[in-house]
Parts: C-alpha cells; structure tokens; sequence
C-alpha cells in the first residue's frame, strides 16, 4: 500500500463536493411522494427499457470496433497517425446535436451513405438502429482513447515474450494483449456505456423521438421538462441510479 | 461600450432570435449609453432560469404555458402581454417530392410525416389542428422542438412535418410552405412580461413598449409573424 | 538447425558474424554492454539488424528485403528479464508456448504440469508471478522456454539468480535439453560454458574478438576477457626460445617450440603462481580477495592465489612489491 | 515493433468509418464560399475566443481536481470506494441539460449553495464562472478515469523503489507516478478540453447565453441552427478544426 | 545503526529472529524461495509483518501499532531488479536518492556524476534505462543505492548480473563502501559473503538455521545449504575418538578431541578426496561436471574434485561404485 501526500485530500475533496453538491440539489428536488408513480409510467418504463437495451448495444459495438481502433493506433506505426488519432476525437468535440446532423447526412435517405441503402430497402433514421448508431458515434472515442492510454502504458513487454514462444498475433491479442490490458478496457467499456445511456443531442436530431422506438430515457426526460419538470428530475434521478448500478456491477464482476 | 452603461438583460425564445436582434439594437439607438443582452435559449430553459433567480429584466417565450409557470411562481412583474402569434404550416422538403397538397394527404401510407410531440407548444398545436381536421396521423418521430422537425424535413429525411409560418421563412429554400385552414384553429401567442426583482424596471417596460410599438411589430412581421 | 549471422546494429556499435552448427550450442561471454542480448534479440527477430543477414538452416530469416516476424521464426528466447506473464499461473505460463505451437488446452496443461514436477516446482503451479520469488520465477522462465521446444532456443543468463543447491542440478536438466539441439547461451560463468557449450565466441564492444570450441578458448584464450573467463592469467611477449619475453623486459620461462621472435601468448593459472625473494616478475600488489582456501592476490596484470599465512607472513597488502614466479611446466604457450 | 494480427483492420476500419463518414458528410454540408465570412463574424469569433478561454480552465481545473482523484481511487483502499468511483462517473450519464439544471440548484441564487454565495454578493449563474463550473462539471470524469486506469496499469514498482530512496509522498507524486503516466494524462486532459469545447446543454441551462459572456461556441452553434443553418455548419466545422489543432499540438509537445 | 528484527509474514511461511550490530554487514543465504527478499521487504517496510517487531537503533520501526512509512526509515533497497525509473536518465536515476534526502539539484547532479565516474559508468550518464545493457543497468541501480548513503542498506544479489571483469572491481568498491556502515546482503555467492560480510545467516523455509560469523559458517557450516554454498562436503555421525561413524556404517577418520558418542559434523574440501582401490566410503556416482582443472564427482552425499586423466582411467560415469577416502588432516570436526 503506497502512501499519497496528505494535501491531495483537498482538491480530491473539491472535487468530489463538485461532482456530489449538484446530485444532492437534485435528490432534493425530486418529488418523492409521487416518485415510484412517475418512474412506472408506460412511457417512462418504455425509455428505460430502449435505453438499456440501445445502451448495451452500443457498448458492444464500440469495443467491437474501438478495441481494434486502440490497437492500431496505440501499436503500428504509419503517416498520419497522429492525425487519425484527432480525427477519432472528433464526435467528442462536436455538439452532439452537429453529430446528429451528420450522421443524418451520411445514413439518411438522402445521405452519402443512405442514398444506397435507400435503394437496397434499408431505412435507418427513424428506427431503433439509427438510436444505437448515435450512439456508437459518441461513445467510441471514450473506449478508443482509455484503451489506447493503457496499451501504451502497458508497453509490449509480455508481447514480445509470447511472439518468442510461438504464439501468433491474434493469440498474443486475446491472451496476452487484452487480459493485461482488462481493467483499461472494463472502465472504457462502462465509460461509454454510460455516454451512450446519457445521449441526447444525436439521438434527437438522427434517430427521432418515438416511444418505443427512438425515444430513450434522456429524450423521454427533455420532453417531461416541458410540461412536467417533477417528472424530468424523477426519471433524470432514475437514469442516475441505473447507471451507479451498471457500473458498479461492472467493477464487481471485473477480477482486477 | 464603457463600463458606465446600463445593461438591460432580456431573456428571449429562441425563435425570436432574429427579429429581437433587430429590435435591440433599435433600443439602443434610441437609449443612448444602455446596451441590451438577449439571452436566447428554450423557453422552458428560461423559465426555470428566471424560477432560479436569473438577473433578467425581460421574459418573452414562445407558448403562454411556459409564460404562466413564470406567473404562478409569482415572478411576472406585470401581466404578460401577447406581441405576436404564429400558425403552423405544412413544411415538405424542397420541390415537396412526396406530392404533399393538404392535411388529409398527410395520412398517407409510406409518408414519413414529423410532428412535435403533444408535450411542447408546436406539438399541442398539432394535435388541435388534427382533431379540427378529424384526421389521425401516424408520425414516424415526435420531435422535442420546431427545429429538429425543420432539420428533419429540411434534410429529406422525412417528407412532410407541421411547423411554424415563421419556420418556413427562416429555413430560407430548403423548405416549401404549404398552408392549411384548420392552421385557424391552433394559433399560437407569443407573450412578455418585466421580471419582478429587475434593477432596470423602468427600461425594462421602455423595451416592451418598443416591441408592442408600430416599430417593434414591423419587425416582427418582417421575420414571418403575424400580429396579435 | 544451423544459424549464420552476419550482421550489424550500428545505433548501438553491433557489428558481428556468428555461426552456430547444427545440434549445437554456442556460448556467447563478453563484459557488460558488449552486445550479447542485443545479438540474441537480434536472431530472435525483435530487432531488425540495420544491414546483414540471418539465416536458420538457409531459411532467410532477415536481409534487405525479408523479415520474418518473432513468432514465425522457430526461436524462443528467454530474456535476463524472465518476464511471466502476470495474469497467469505459473502452470499456464508453461503451458502458453505448448498452446501457441499446437497443443490442445488439455495436453498442453498435462505436460506444463510435467515441465514443472522436472524443474521440482510442482508446488507453486498455481502461484501467480507476484507471488514468487526471483529464482523461482527464473525456473518458470526456464520450464516455459524449454517446453516451448523451439528448433533454436536463446538463453540470456539463465542461471544467474539461482541458489547453489538449484543451479548445479538445473545446469545438468539444461544439459540434458540441449544435447542434440542448437541454442546460444549467453552467460558470465565459466561453469555453464563448461558443461554446456559446444564453442564460445568471445564479445567486446559489438564485436566477435575469438571463437572457438570451448576447451581451446578456455585453455588457450585469446583475449583478456576470454582468460579473465576461464579463470587464467595471460600474458603476451616474444617467443626466444625458452621463454617469453614481456612488454616490461621481464622473462616467463615456459615450453615451447616456436621461431624465436614469434609472438607467443602465455597462459597461467593463479594457482600456479608462486612468490620469491627476488629475481621474479616484478609486480605490485593491487588488491586482495578472499576465495575458498586461498587468497587471490590481484597485481597490475597477473593474480596470484596464496595461502593466507604466506599473505600474513609477508605482510602482503596493497601498494607492497612483490616477486612472482611460475613453473615453466605449469605455463601453456601458443601462437598470438 | 509488434505485429498486429491482421484481421484486427477489417472492425479499425469500419470504426474509422463510423467516424469519417459523418464528418466528410458535414465537410460536404459546408456553404464554402461564405465560409470565410460567416466563421469572421463578430458574434462566431467573441463565441470561439470565449470557448478557448472557458475550456482551457475547464481542462485545467479538471487537472487541479482531478489527479488528486484519480490518485485517490487507484491508491488507496477504504469502504465505499467502489460506490465513489461509480458517483465520479454521474456527470458522465447524465444529460447535460438536467447536470444543468443541478447545478443552477447548488449554484444558483436560490441554490444550496448559491444562497450563501450570494449573502457574500458572490453570482456564479449566467457569469463566465458559471460557464466554466459547467465544463468542469461535466468533463472531470474523463480525466479521472482515463488516468485512475493508467495508474493501475503503471504500479507501484518504480513508487516503491522511490520511497525506498527517501523520497516523501510528494516527491514520489510529482517526480515518479506523473511523469510515469504522463501520456495518459494528457490525453485525459486533452479528453476533458474537447468535452468541456463541446458542451452546450449544461452551459446554456446553467450559464445561459450571453454573447461575450457565456454564449460559447456550440451555444452560438445552437442558435445559428435557428435562423441560419448554413452558418451553424460552418462554425461546427470551426469547432472541429480547433479542436484537431489543439489536439495535435499537444500530442507534439508532448514527450512519449 | 544496530537492526534487530523478530516478525514473521504467515502467508509466505517466513517467522524468523535477525539482528545486525551497528556498523556490520550481515549476508543472507539460503535457497530460492527461502524467504531472503521477504526479509527484505520486511525491513523495508515494504511489506507489513504478520507478527513482531523491527527496531533500528532502538526505534520501533514496526510492531503492532506502529508502521514507519518506506520514506522515514532511512533505509534503502537495492531490490532483485534494478528499478530504473524509465523516464530519467542514468544520472538523474543516481541524483534522484540525492535529492529526495534534501541535496540540491545542482549538487545532486554533481554528486551523482562523481557516483556514476566512480563506478565507471561516465558514458553512460545520459542514457534511458531502456538504452542500458543488463548489466550496465544493475551497475546504475548500485551507484544509485550508494548514493543515497542510508543508515541502513538492504542488497538483494547486487552482483548477478555482472560480468566476470566488473563483479570482482564492483566488490571491492561496495567492501570500501560497506566497511562500517550497516547492511544486510542477500547472495548465492560465496566470494559476496567473504568479502562483504561480517556474518552470515542461512535462511531455509522461512526461519534462520544457523548465523554467526562468516569465517565461522563457512568454515564450520551446520547445514548442508551453508556447506554447498562454501564448497565443503558435510556429513554428520557420532564420534568414536579417532573417527565419524556415519549412519550408513562407514568410517570417516579424522582429528578431534570430543567425549565417545558425541554427535559431530566433519568439513572437508571436495578436492581432498581420493579415490581408493577398496576400503573407502562406498559411494555410487551421480554425477560428472566440469570446473577449472578437475572435474566434480558427485555421489549421495559427498562430492570430489578429481583430475581428468584419473576419471578417464577409471572410466568413471553415472552409476559407477567408487571408493572414496578423505586425509584425517584435511578434515574438519566440531560438535553437531
Ligand atoms: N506476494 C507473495 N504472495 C505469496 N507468497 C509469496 C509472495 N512473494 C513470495 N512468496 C513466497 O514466499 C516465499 C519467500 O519468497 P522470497 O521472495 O522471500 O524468496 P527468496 O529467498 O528471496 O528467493 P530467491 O533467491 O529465489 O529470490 C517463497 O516461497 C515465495 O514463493
Ligand atoms: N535500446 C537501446 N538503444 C541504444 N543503445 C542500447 C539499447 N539497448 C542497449 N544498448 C547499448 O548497446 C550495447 C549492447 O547492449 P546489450 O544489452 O546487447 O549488452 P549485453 O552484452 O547483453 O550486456 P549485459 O551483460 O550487461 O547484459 C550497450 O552499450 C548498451 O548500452
Ligand atoms: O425555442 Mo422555442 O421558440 O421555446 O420552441
Ligand atoms: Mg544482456
Ligand atoms: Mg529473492
């Protein structure tokens, strides 16, 4: 056990008092007597459930394809590197709602994109697809730059020594790389599952907002502020709990 | 601007962003040394900020719901007053490739139609101009907000959505209008009010005055909206 | 099995050729910072030589154009670090490398179990690396390269962190192994060239100074290094037909037949060395250091191991001149 | 260099994609020929000139506040650390708008803390302040996380040996674990300046949007998809280009 | 600075009782796994004993309520692997003890440049650990401990990785550095614990078998790890007044003065053993190994050093029976 200097305590503290003081101002505002009501209703119930099940989705396919977006540019050399590497950043920066216009320019019927499937008979926008795209967009720069940080701190050590016994890359990948590696991926994986659960701006513009079938809880709560503000906090509160739990399940189940 | 002028804080729809800006800078020519800041934002965004104690001397929001919350928080310095309205219009992309010609045709299989859903302002208008018509709409998406169904429509995305007259105009040819009489039957009034607790009561009202004045609805009417 | 390398690494002053037969195996000795693991990672395909070529078996493993990757080359290496990998029990640790070549999950556990009970580390199979101690991770190291059973295996100071009662018995195993196969031993004890080398190449500064087969470099060094090595004084003068002449005009008789003139290195051992009144070599006492029976007596170039009364009785201590003499029968001479 | 098994570029590539696309989308959505005019705009430069200035303190902040947490969570072990892990990642999930809307109730006049401010004739709501409380709020959990995972990955080994030398707590901090976990730190920090540059929802519900004070970029963003959007797609793609830049520059400055 | 240790860590199965006089060197021996770097650690502070405590100089470093942090201790470790810091260069990593015992930066540096001449490793100066050789970077980790001149030091084997010209230099300078400072080393070398340490205590399984001065240890070793680690033989058996009676019947003849019975242990070198035609101790070979001049014999319990041209007459392999007898006076006694 490592000995941290005393006066970290205090801005750690700042910091948790900046992240706690705004949660505990919104339990306070939560109407309880009315809260098992409010967070049960169909509608509520529906958002929850798309959310999960969009949110997980999402989750999966970011590390389907970040992981290998980590791997590349934490491991290979090549020109433009560097430049890949910001150009990956980008739906980070990008007002999600920019993000949505986009990806409606890309997947939509009349996009770069749509325009072909359009032809083929797939429509996205609209649909429960079109909510996990969003999704995936926000969500993979969190996975690809935790892993990224971590493969480089990790260094490639262990790799050459399996490389040594044999043992050919995609091997070195799954036994060596990935396991030593897990705790950085397990933390990016929850990082943007949590963002794709909090998605807002993209969802709306790209996806829509119809019950059950693009409108998730954060599009649920934006439209509960407008007539019912009580019932925004509520499920805003609801959200809060679902993703404490997830991810401390997470940790949980993770070995490190 | 010097640090001595006097600042008169007006908290605005978003809508009105245009025409507001015009009329601001009108103000601060004829007061000279006030300098007007317009915060532009949702209006339910506004109302909660002004329920939290937001230093604004004037309200104006896009719904009277909104507006009545501000009152019944007890906030409205004087009775909000109507400047403007606004009808829904139907709104199809660009040449209407979807062949849209009336209300009842929007009921049609295979159109990707947009509204507002039933919760904000837009929304409610279109729920009173499809019970006038007797119709019932199957929406693909009901949209938080006038300008996500202008995006969508604007984009091709969707064939058809029910907006504002005043959207049509500022989404410039990206849009075509195609009006409507049950539009009658759901219009929708723009009011604002001084905030009580304002240090600038008196400009403030100087600034109401400006909007309701022959000025002020020119104005307005420029941008697409129609009078009270 | 035959390796031919013939390359260089000019970034960090490596340039050298090697060869190593068939069935054999090659000691590599030389100071710290001579190039040895870096020739080792060199052959192991982690690093590509900068010109030069490396063939196994003709097989061109690296020139110009080619480079096969670590994994397809057939060559385990374990490093001075023995790097286990952390997430894994020492069993799977053995039995990664019989995976990666083939092995099915089952028989590569069954014989990782049987590695381990060879080495005598049957008892911690399940222990993760953190929970061993350093020669104890070093024989997971050694079990985990040898089940890998690579056509070339690379040691890099195998032994050095293993106790005495551990290491005489691993080097007989190891011994064992790699009869018949070809490897390169990389090592700074003259015991592991002895009982496992074939020949020994001699590295200074990124370059092979001598090869050979492992008695002749170890009884008749060539090279200061080489004879520190083997334990022997060495010294080189011109031959006059019954001694040696040295740089300082002192003689060293000794055997020998040789043109008078010719340059001739003599070799010795510290034991052998004997003091005199007078009329010896010259020398003055360097420094003393204890060792078994006898004290090893170090001078500007020739240690000399005394029994300690000698040391008391001539108050031998350093700065104090001294007369040394050697049996000529005890000298070995040869071509320099 | 380590080799990379080859299938790994096939889910890169579409990830690679999943990002370019949309952006090449947006590129392709760009009014050229008013670009110029419509990014020079006195209202787009005092919006752009205002983010710089609040994400560049935001990510500051998030440095102040954030390795002291991050060092925390790695570093020491008490009971509840697992659910403080989960609650530093809140401002994450939640949608920005109802983190506004917490906020202005813990800062604002009428706030949980905002009242006492206020006796003290301190306003933080609809200040620069306020935009920057905002940024901080949001972008700290990337920081936190990005680096609490690389300091696991890292280990105490070279912290143990430093203390073994007689180097106090703070000496180890500052001379050892940072410099060693340097590059996840800044891409944490370079994590939290690109989230804090694209924050809109808690800025505008918190901070509001007064130009020169707190309508920044994506708020100006916002409003120009209002009345103009041509010009909301040229200030996006402003948006990406100053963030690739940063971005860049200090990927080059930095030393791994 | 006198250490006195008595603690003991359950889950390593170590429980052990030390203590150092001030100003000496004590060396810890014993077989991997024995619990050396455990002992370490603990006088580190590194890792917290289970039970007891640990005193230095009469300051409870640890027991049940007190834990003195790594930092306050004023002892430094040069662990079983060097520990580098990776970002600095080889003259920071030695200015870096420097500095956090309050030299300033200037002086540090300069200070730490004397460190790395002195150990010649000058060249060196601006490299990154990851630019260093094996050995070089041990050398560096040396000059880094040293340098942070702590009242008490902790060595774990700071001599494995060196080579044959370097090690004997780099004994030396840590003997000069040692004399009168206290330290514990731990070692699988003997010429470590000849030249370094004032006494020597073997671990085995976790507990101390045997401490006391060196010279007295390796001379008169108790346990069979102690005796292998200084080249002896070691056989017990009671004493008849002219000879051992080992358990297996034999006869060791040797000198000594004990009551009839009494229990004693006999020391002899391997190469005072002779081969007889008959009549010896009966023993089956095990094993030949190669060592300098003679070639070690190895049987049950007792080794010979034996020359080649004797091997090759009697034709001496694996599983052969042989006479073995050991001169009275080359033979040690003392009581079991
Ligand atoms: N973290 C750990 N957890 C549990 N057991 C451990 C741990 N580290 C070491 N051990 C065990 O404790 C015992 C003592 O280990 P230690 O490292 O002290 O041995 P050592 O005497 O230094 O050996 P070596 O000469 O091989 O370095 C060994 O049996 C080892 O397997
Ligand atoms: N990554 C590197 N970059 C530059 N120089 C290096 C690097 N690694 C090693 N060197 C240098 O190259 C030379 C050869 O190093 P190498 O590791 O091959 O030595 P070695 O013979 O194995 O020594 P040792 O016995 O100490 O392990 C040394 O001078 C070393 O300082
Ligand atoms: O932004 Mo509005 O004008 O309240 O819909
Ligand atoms: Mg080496
Ligand atoms: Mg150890």
């Amino acid at each position: 056990m490592r000995s941290l200097p005393r006066w970290v305590l205090l801005p750690a503290l700042l910091g948790g008092l900046l992240v706690l003081l705004p949660l505990a101002s919104l339990a306070l505002q939560v109407p309880w007597s009315r809260f098992g009501e409010l967070i049960t209703s169909e509608s509520s119930l529906a958002a929850l459930w798309l959310s999960l099940r969009t949110s997980t989705l999402a989750a999966l396919l970011c590390v389907l394809l970040g992981v290998p977006m980590a791997l590349l540019l934490a491991r290979s050399r090549f020109r433009g590197l560097a430049v890949l590497r910001a150009v990956v950043l980008i739906p980070l920066v990008l007002p999600p709602v920019v993000g949505g216009v986009a990806l409606l320019h890309t997947f939509g019927r009349q996009g770069l994109l749509g325009r072909h499937l359009e032809v083929l008979g797939v429509q996205i926008a609209f649909s429960t697809t079109a909510v996990v795209i969003a999704q995936t967009f926000v969500a993979l720069p969190f996975l690809v730059i935790s892993l990224e940080g971590a493969l480089r701190t990790a260094g490639t050590r262990y790799e050459a020594a399996a490389a040594s016994l044999g043992a050919r890359p995609s091997r070195v990948l799954l036994h060596v790389t990935l396991p030593l590696v897990l705790p950085a991926l397990l933390s990016g994986t929850v990082l943007s599952f949590a963002r794709a659960l909090g998605e807002f701006g993209a969802t709306i513009t790209f996806a829509g907002s119809l019950q059950g079938t693009t409108r998730t809880l954060p599009l649920e709560i934006y439209l509960q502020r407008e007539s019912d503000p009580d019932a925004a906090v509520a499920l805003s509160f609801l959200l809060v709990v679902v993703a404490v739990a997830v991810i401390a399940l997470a940790r949980r189940r993770s070995p490190a | 601007p010097t640090s001595e002028d006097t600042t008169v804080t007006v908290f605005a729809a978003a809508s009105l962003q245009e025409p507001f800006d015009e009329i601001g800078d009108r103000f601060e020519t004829e007061h000279p040394g006030t300098r007007v800041e317009i915060s532009y934002a949702g209006s339910s965004t506004l109302a909660e900020q002004i329920r939290q104690g937001a230093p604004a001397d004037v309200l104006a929001t896009a719904d009277e719901a909104t507006m009545a919350t501000v009152v019944e928080a007890g906030l409205a310095d004087a009775d909000p007053v109507p400047f403007a309205t606004n009808t829904l219009m139907i709104a199809v992309p660009a040449g209407n490739p979807a062949g849209v010609t009336d209300l009842a045709s929007l009921t049609e299989d295979g159109l990707n139609l947009v509204l507002c859903a039933p919760a904000v302002p837009c929304g409610a208008a279109a729920a009173a101009v499809e019970s006038a018509a007797g119709l019932t709409f199957a929406p693909v998406s009901e949209e938080q907000s006038v300008t996500d169904v202008l995006t969508k429509v604007s984009s091709g995305e969707a064939d058809a959505g029910l907006v504002y007259a005043t959207d049509i105009r500022r989404a410039g040819g990206a849009v075509d209008g195609i009006g409507f009489p049950e539009a009658e039957k759901a219009v929708n009034t723009y009011p604002l009010t001084t905030v009580k607790g304002s240090q600038h009561a008196e400009l403030g009202q100087d600034f109401v005055d400006l909007v309701l004045s022959e000025a002020g609805q020119s104005v307005l009417a420029d941008h697409g909206f129609a009078g009270t | 099995m035959s390796l031919d390398l013939r390359a260089s690494v000019p970034e960090r002053g490596v340039a050298l050729n090697l060869s190593v037969p068939d069935g054999e195996t090659l000691a590599l000795i030389g100071p710290n910072g001579a190039g040895k693991s870096t020739t080792l990672s060199l052959i192991a395909g982690a690093l590509r030589p900068g010109r030069g070529s490396i063939e196994l078996d003709g097989r061109v493993l690296d020139d110009e154009r080619v480079h096969v990757p670590v994994h397809d080359r057939e060559v385990t290496t374990l490093g001075q670090d023995p790097a286990l990998f952390p997430h894994l029990t020492a069993l799977d640790n053995v039995a990664f490398g019989l995976r990666s070549r083939g092995a099915t999950r089952r028989e590569a556990r069954h014989r990782a179990a049987r590695w381990l009970e060879e080495l005598d580390l049957s008892g911690l199979a399940d222990r993760r690396p953190a929970q061993l101690s350093g020669g104890e991770a070093q024989r997971v190291a050694i079990a985990r390269a040898l089940a890998a059973a690579p056509r070339l295996l690379l040691l890099d100071e195998p032994l050095a962190a293993l106790d005495v009662e551990v290491a005489p018995a691993l080097r007989e195993q190891l011994r064992r192994f790699l009869a018949g196969r070809t490897a390169v031993i990389v090592t700074h004890d003259v015991l592991d060239a002895l009982t496992l080398a074939d020949s020994v190449a001699v590295l200074e500064a990124g370059s092979v100074l001598e090869q050979g087969p492992t008695a002749e470099v170890l009884a008749r060094p060539r090279t200061a290094f080489a004879a520190r090595f083997a334990g022997l004084n060495l010294v080189t003068g011109a031959w006059d037909g019954q001694a040696v002449h040295l740089a300082d005009g002192s003689r060293l008789p000794a055997p020998g037949s040789f043109p008078a003139g010719t340059s001739v290195h003599a070799a010795f051992r510290p034991s052998a060395v004997r003091l005199l009144e007078e009329g010896g070599l010259r020398r003055t006492v360097e420094n003393l250091s204890p060792g078994g029976d006898l004290v090893r007596v170090g001078t500007e170039d020739i240690a000399a191991d005394l029994p300690p009364q000698e040391i008391a009785e001539r108050r031998l201590t350093p700065g104090v001149t001294v007369q040394l003499a050697v049996p000529a029968e005890a000298v070995t001479t040869y071509r320099a």
